[in-house]
C-alpha cells in the first residue's frame, strides 16, 4: 500500500497546489482568489506533512487558515464591490516583461534543480520519528534559534501596532471628510 | 518512499513563478498581496523539503518564522488597503498616478 | 529541561536600548495624556538613539575580534558596531528633523516606530545567518512601510506606503527563495558555515546567490530594483524619507558586503561582476532620470539611486580598501542626505506644498543658514572639495582601481559629471530670486515659527559633512578597524 | 499493538452516528430545559415526552423546498453548509472517550484517531470550519447575512486567541499536545480544573463565544440581524448549519472534559470510562443551556471589549504564571 498511496496523495496535493495557485492569480474577484489561496495553503500543508514537517503543517493551517485568511476575507467583504478590479486589459509591455521575468526565473531555478538532481538531491538523510515534532521545534527555538524566535515576536508586534494605526481614522481624515461633505 | 526532493522543488519553483506573475500582472492590491503569500509559501515549501533532505530542523524553523512574517505583512498590507479605501481612492496599483515622473 | 543558551547582552545592547525606547514611547502614546505623548515619545526616542550610539561605540571598543553569537545568529564585530553608530546618528538626527512635523494623530506612535525601525537596522547589520538576515530585514521594513503611510489623510503617503510594501515584500520574497536555495545547496544557514560547506560551482547555490543579491538590491534601491524609490521618497513624510534615505542604505549595503564576503568567498568572481553591473546600471539610471526632475524630493531620490551605485562600486572591489571606502563614504553620505531632506522638510512646512525647483527661488537669501547648508550638502553629494563626499568618492574609486575595475572608475566619473547638471540646477534655483511680480502671497499668521531642533540637526549634518573632510584620518582608521573584521 | 484500519473505520462510523444522535437530542434537551426554566413545558407532542421531536424536525427540514436567492453565488452558497458540518464532525475524532480495549483479540483505541498533536489539530480544523460561516454570509448576497458573517468573523478571531491561550496552561502542565497524554496526566491526581481554574473559566467563556451561544450570540442576534449568516438559508442547508453549531458545542464540551475535567477518568469505577465521559459531557452541556436561558446578550462593543481587554489579558497572565510555576516547581 504505502508507496503508491504516498505518491497518489503527493500528486493530488501538488496538482491542487499548482491549480489553486493559478486560480489565485487569475480570478477577477478577490474573494474567489482568497478562497483559492485557502485551497493552496491546505494542499501545501499536505505536502509539508509528506516531507515530515507535521508541526509546520498544523501551524500552516492554524496560522493561515485560522487568522490570515479570515482577515483577508473580512477585508474583502468589508470593501465590498470596491475590491473588484478587472483583469489586465490588453497585453502591455509591462505584462510582457513580467511574463518574461517570471519565465526566466522559473527556467533558472528548474535548470538549477535539474543539474543538481543527479548527485545531491537523491540521497535523503535518515530522520527519526521525532523529526519535525513540536518538542524538537520548540527546543531549537529556545536554543539555537532563540534570536529568530524573539525577532518574530517583535515583527508581529510592529505589525499589530501598524494595523491599529492604519485602521483608525485620524482627525485629519475626518476634517477632509467634512470638507468633502461641505463641497457641493 | 514517496517522491524525492527534486519533485518538491519543481512544485516550489512553479509556485514561485506563479506568485511572481501574480504580483507583476495583477492590479488589485488585494490580489497582489495574495500572490505575495504564494511566493512566500513556495519558499516555505523549498525550505521544508531541503530540511527533510538534510535532516536538520533549520529549514522548518525558518519556515515557521516566515509564516509569522507573512502574517505581519498581510496585517500591514490590509491596513493600508483599508486606509486607501477609506480615502475613497481607486484600489488599482496601476492607477496610483499621483506620484510619477 | 533545556539549558538556556548564553546570551551576550553587550552585543545586543544597542538593539535593546532602541527597543526599550520604542516600547516606552509606545506605552506613553497609549496611556499618557494627549499633550504629553509627542514630546515624551520624541525625547525617549532621541535618548534611545543616543544611548544606542554610545553603546555601539563601547561595543566597537570591546570587540576587536569578530565572534559569532548564539549559534551564528549574529556576529559581534567592529563592522556591525561602526555601522550601528552611523545608524544611531542618522536616527537621532531624524528625530530632530521630525519634531517640527505637526502631526496631531499617532505622534507618539511615529517615534516608537522610528525607534523600532532603528532597532531593526542596528540588529540587521550584525545578522549572520540567513534567517536572522530575513527577519531583521522584515523587522525594519515593516516599521518603514507603516511610517511611510502614517499620514493617512494624504493620498501620496498612502500610495507610498502601499507601493513600498508591495515592492519591498516582493524583494524579500525573492531574497527568501534565494536563501532557501542556498540552504538547500549547503545545508547551512550561517554565513560562515555556508562558506565552510565548501560547495563551489553548484547551480542551486549560484541561483540562490543571484536571488539574494537581487533581494538586497531592492532594499539598497539599486537599479534595476529601484522603481519604488522615487515614489516612496516623494510620498512619505519628509522626515521619514530623511531617515530612510540614510539608514536603509547603510543597513542594506553594510550587510550586502558582509553576506557576500563571509558566505560566498568562493563565488567571488561571479558576484563582483554582478555587483559591478548593478552599480553601473544604478549610476546610469539614477543620474539620467534625475536630470528631468522638478520635484526636489524626487530629484534627491534619484540621486540616492546613483549613490547606491557609487557604494556598490566599493562592494564590487571586494577588498579591505573597498570595505573601508564603503563605511567611510556612508558617514558623510548619511549626513548629507539627512541634511538635505531636513532642509526640504523646512521649506515644505513653510510653503505647505511640495518643494519643486520653482518654489525654491531665493531660498538662499530668505533663509541664509538653511540655504547655505543645502548648498554644502549638494556640493558634498556632487563630491566637491571641502566635503566628505570628495574623500568618499576618491576612496571608492581608488578601491575599484586597486582591484582592477578601471571601467567602474570611468563609469563613476562620468556619472559624477552628469550629476553636476542637476545638482547645479538646484543650487541655481536657490540662488535666483523670484521675479518681484511673482511674489508669493504671505502665509496667514506670518512667517513660520523657528524650528531650533531642525536647525540643530542641519547644523550637525553640516558639521559632519565638512568635518569628515578635515578629519579623514581618524574616520578612515575607524573604518579600517571595522573592515578588518570581514574576511577579505 | 496497533489498531487495524478497518476497526478505525467502523469506530468512526459509530462515533459519527452517536454524535449526530447526540446533536438531535441536544436540541430537544435544550428546548425542554429552557421550557422548564421559563415555566413552560417545551415540546411534548411528538411521541412520549416529545422524544420524537428531533425526528419530526428532521422530516420537516428535509421536506422543505431548497430554494436559494437569485443573486447568490451558487457554488459557495451550496458548499458552505457542508464545509461547516464536515469540519464540525471531524474534530470530534481526536477526543479520547475511553482507555482503549481489546475485543476479540483486536486492539480498539479509546478515540477514533490518535495523533501526537491532536490539540493543534482540533484548533486547525475548527478554524477551517469558520470559513463555512463567512463564505455562507458572503455568498448569500444579503445585507443581514453579510453583517452576520462579518460579526462571526470578528468574534471568532478575537476569541480564538483567548481560547488557545487558556489551553496553554494545561499543555504546559501535561507537557504534551496529545489529548490522550493530557488525560493520562490527570489520572489519579488533581484534575487540571483545580490548578487551572482560571484557564477553565476563560476556556468556557471563550468557548461560548466561539460557538456563538448566548450571551455571545451576536453573529445571529435575531433582533438585529434576522438570523445572521444563515438568514438566506432554508431547509436542510439551514439544518446543516444548526447541526454544525450544536456539534461544535458538543466537541467543545468534550474538549473541556478532556483538558480540564479528567477526561474519562473518575475517582471510582474507573473502568466505566465512556460512561463517566458522557456524564461529564452532559453536565457541561446542561451548563451551557443554563447560561443561555439566564443571561441577556451583550452589546457588540461590549463583546469586543470583553474579549480583548478582559479575557485576553487574563488568559495571557494565566499562561505566563503557569509557565513560571511549571519551570520553578
Amino acid at each position: 500500500m504505502g508507496n503508491v498511496l504516498v505518491w497518489a496523495i503527493w500528486i493530488g496535493a501538488a496538482a491542487a497546489c499548482l491549480g489553486s495557485g493559478i486560480a489565485v492569480v487569475s480570478f477577477a474577484n478577490p474573494f474567489f482568489s482568497a478562497l483559492a489561496l485557502i485551497g493552496n495553503l491546505a494542499s501545501l500543508a499536505v505536502l509539508f506533512l509528506l516531507a515530515s514537517a507535521e508541526f509546520v503543517a498544523a501551524a500552516q493551517v492554524l496560522v493561515y487558515a485560522g487568522a490570515v485568511m479570515v482577515m483577508f476575507l473580512f477585508v474583502i467583504a468589508y470593501l465590498g464591490g470596491r475590491a473588484d478590479t478587472p483583469f489586465e486589459g490588453g497585453p502591455s509591455w509591462v505584462s510582457f516583461g513580467a511574463v518574461l521575468a517570471a519565465t526566466a526565473l522559473l527556467v533558472e531555478i528548474v535548470v538549477a534543480i535539474g543539474l543538481k538532481a543527479g548527485d545531491l538531491l537523491a540521497d535523503e538523510a535518515e530522520v527519526g520519528a521525532a523529526f519535525g515534532s513540536p518538542a524538537e521545534i520548540g527546543r531549537f527555538f529556545l536554543t539555537d534559534h532563540l534570536l529568530a524566535f524573539e525577532i518574530t515576536s517583535i515583527v508581529l508586534l510592529i505589525a499589530a501596532v501598524g494595523g491599529v494605526i492604519l485602521g483608525t481614522k485620524t482627525r485629519a481624515e475626518e476634517q477632509l471628510d467634512r470638507l468633502d461633505k461641505a463641497a457641493p | 518512499m514517496g517522491p524525492d526532493v527534486t519533485w518538491y522543488l519543481v512544485v516550489a519553483a512553479l509556485l514561485f513563478s506563479i506568485g511572481t506573475l501574480g504580483v507583476l500582472l495583477r492590479r488589485s492590491p488585494l490580489i497582489v498581496l495574495l500572490s505575495l503569500e504564494i511566493m512566500l509559501n513556495s519558499a516555505n515549501l523549498a525550505l521544508i523539503s531541503f530540511s527533510r533532505l538534510h535532516g536538520d530542523h533549520d529549514g522548518q524553523i525558518f519556515a515557521l518564522a516566515v509564516m509569522a512574517v507573512a502574517a505581519s505583512e498581510v496585517v500591514v498590507g490590509l491596513g493600508l488597503i483599508v486606509a486607501v479605501a477609506r480615502r475613497k481612492l481607486v484600489l488599482d496599483v496601476d492607477r496610483f498616478r499621483v506620484l510619477r515622473g | 529541561m533545556i539549558d538556556a543558551p548564553k546570551v551576550d547582552w553587550l552585543a545586543l545592547s544597542p538593539t535593546l536600548a532602541l527597543l526599550a525606547a520604542a516600547g516606552v514611547a509606545l506605552l506613553a502614546s497609549v496611556i499618557g495624556p494627549a499633550w504629553f505623548r509627542r514630546g515624551f515619545a520624541a525625547f525617549v526616542t532621541f535618548g534611545g538613539f543616543v544611548t544606542a550610539g554610545v553603546l555601539a561605540g563601547f561595543l566597537f571598543d570591546r570587540s576587536p575580534d569578530a565572534q559569532p553569537l548564539l549559534n551564528e545568529s549574529m556576529t559581534r564585530d567592529r563592522w556591525a558596531a561602526l555601522a550601528a553608530i552611523v545608524l544611531a546618528g542618522a536616527g537621532a538626527l531624524s528625530v530632530l528633523v521630525s519634531w517640527g512635523e505637526t502631526r496631531r494623530d499617532h505622534a507618539g506612535e511615529y517615534y516608537a516606530l522610528l525607534a523600532a525601525a532603528g532597532a531593526g537596522m542596528v540588529f540587521f547589520v550584525g545578522a549572520s545567518n540567513l534567517m536572522t538576515l530575513f527577519l531583521g530585514l522584515e523587522w525594519f521594513s515593516l516599521a518603514l512601510y507603516i511610517l511611510c503611510a502614517l499620514d493617512t489623510h494624504r493620498a501620496t503617503s498612502l500610495e507610498a506606503g502601499l507601493k513600498y510594501l508591495i515592492v519591498g515584500s516582493f524583494g524579500s520574497g525573492i531574497l527568501l527563495f534565494g536563501s532557501a536555495l542556498v540552504y538547500g545547496a549547503t545545508g547551512e544557514l550561517g554565513f560562515a558555515e555556508i562558506a565552510a560547506a565548501g560547495v563551489t560551482d553548484d547551480s542551486l547555490l549560484l541561483a540562490g546567490l543571484a536571488m539574494i543579491v537581487a533581494g538586497l538590491g531592492f532594499k539598497a534601491s539599486a537599479a534595476p530594483f529601484h522603481m519604488w524609490t522615487p515614489d516612496v521618497y516623494q510620498g512619505a513624510p519628509t522626515s521619514v524619507t530623511a531617515f530612510m534615505s540614510a539608514a536603509t542604505k547603510v543597513a542594506a549595503l553594510v550587510l550586502t558586503l558582509r553576506v557576500l564576503t563571509v558566505a560566498f568567498p568562493e563565488q567571488e568572481h561571479l558576484w563582483t561582476v554582478a555587483v559591478a553591473v548593478i552599480a553601473i546600471v544604478s549610476l546610469a539610471v539614477g543620474n539620467i532620470a534625475a536630470l528631468v526632475q522638478r520635484d526636489v524630493k524626487r530629484l534627491l531620490a534619484y540621486s540616492s539611486v546613483s549613490h547606491a551605485g557609487f557604494m556598490l562600486i566599493a562592494v564590487a572591489a571586494n577588498s579591505p580598501l573597498g570595505g573601508r571606502a564603503l563605511l567611510y563614504y556612508l558617514i558623510p553620505y548619511s549626513a548629507m542626505s539627512i541634511g538635505s531632506f531636513a532642509v526640504v522638510a523646512a521649506r515644505e512646512r513653510e510653503l505647505g506644498a511640495p518643494v519643486t525647483l520653482d518654489n525654491l527661488g531665493g531660498f538662499l537669501w530668505e533663509r541664509p543658514f538653511l540655504g547655505a547648508s543645502m548648498w554644502v550638502f549638494l556640493l558634498g553629494l556632487m563630491g566637491m572639495p571641502l566635503t566628505g563626499g570628495l574623500v568618499g568618492k576618491f576612496y571608492v574609486f581608488s578601491a575599484a582601481y586597486e582591484s582592477g575595475w578601471w571601467w567602474l572608475v570611468v563609469a563613476g566619473v562620468i556619472g559624477t559629471a552628469i550629476s553636476l547638471y542637476y545638482y547645479l540646477r538646484v543650487l541655481l534655483a536657490m540662488w535666483t530670486r523670484p521675479e518681484p511680480t511673482a511674489l508669493r502671497p504671505v502665509v496667514a499668521g506670518g512667517s513660520p515659527p523657528r524650528d531650533p531642533l531642525l536647525a540643530s540637526a542641519v547644523f550637525a549634518s553640516f558639521a559632519v559633512t565638512i568635518g569628515s573632510f578635515f578629519f579623514v584620518q581618524p574616520l578612515i582608521d575607524l573604518a579600517r578597524d571595522a573592515a578588518d573584521s570581514l574576511p577579505f | 499493538m496497533t489498531e487495524p484500519w478497518w476497526i478505525s473505520v467502523i469506530k468512526a462510523l459509530i462515533i459519527i452516528n452517536l454524535v449526530l444522535v447526540g446533536f438531535a437530542y441536544l436540541t430537544l434537551a435544550e428546548r425542554k430545559v429552557m421550557g422548564r426554566m421559563q415555566l413552560r413545558y417545551g415540546p411534548n407532542r411528538a411521541g412520549p415526552f416529545g422524544l420524537l421531536q428531533p425526528a419530526a424536525d428532521l422530516m420537516k427540514l428535509i421536506r422543505k423546498e431548497s430554494f436559494f436567492p437569485a443573486s447568490a453565488v451558487d457554488v459557495l452558497y451550496i458548499a458552505s453548509p457542508f464545509v461547516a458540518a464536515f469540519t464540525a464532525l471531524s474534530t470530534f475524532s481526536v477526543i479520547p472517550f475511553g482507555p482503549g480495549w481489546e475485543i476479540f483479540g483486536y486492539q480498539v483505541d479509546g478515540q477514533v484517531v490518535d495523533v501526537p498533536i491532536s490539540l493543534i489539530l482540533i484548533f486547525a480544523i475548527g478554524s477551517i470550519g469558520t470559513f463555512g460561516f463567512i463564505v455562507a454570509g458572503w455568498a448569500s448576497d444579503s445585507k443581514f447575512a453579510l453583517l452576520g458573517a462579518m460579526r462571526t468573523c470578528a468574534q471568532l478571531v478575537s476569541y480564538e486567541v483567548s481560547l488557545a491561550l487558556s489551553v496553554l496552561g494545561v499543555v504546559l502542565m501535561a507537557q504534551s499536545l496529545s489529548l490522550t497524554e493530557i488525560v493520562a496526566g490527570q489520572d489519579g491526581t488533581w484534575w487540571y480544573v483545580v490548578p487551572q481554574f482560571v484557564g477553565f473559566v476563560v476556556f468556557l467563556l471563550a468557548g461560548t463565544a466561539e460557538t456563538a451561544r448566548a450571551p455571545f450570540d451576536l453573529p445571529e442576534a435575531e433582533q438585529e440581524l434576522v438570523a445572521g449568516y444563515h438568514t438566506e438559508y432554508g431547509g436542510m442547508r439551514f439544518g446543516l448549519f444548526t447541526m454544525s453549531e450544536y456539534i461544535n458545542l458538543i466537541t467543545l464540551s468534550g474538549l473541556a472534559v478532556t483538558l480540564f475535567l479528567g477526561g474519562w477518568h473518575f475517582f471510582f469505577l474507573d473502568g466505566l470510562g465512556p460512561i463517566w465521559f458522557l456524564v461529564k459531557l452532559l453536565a457541561l452541556l446542561f451548563l451551557f443551556i443554563w447560561i443561555r436561558t439566564t443571561l441577556p446578550r451583550l452589546r457588540y462593543d461590549q463583546l469586543m471589549r470583553f474579549g480583548w481587554k478582559v479575557l485576553l489579558p487574563v488568559a495571557t497572565l494565566n499562561a505566563v504564571v503557569t509557565a513560571i510555576l511549571v519551570v520553578a516547581l
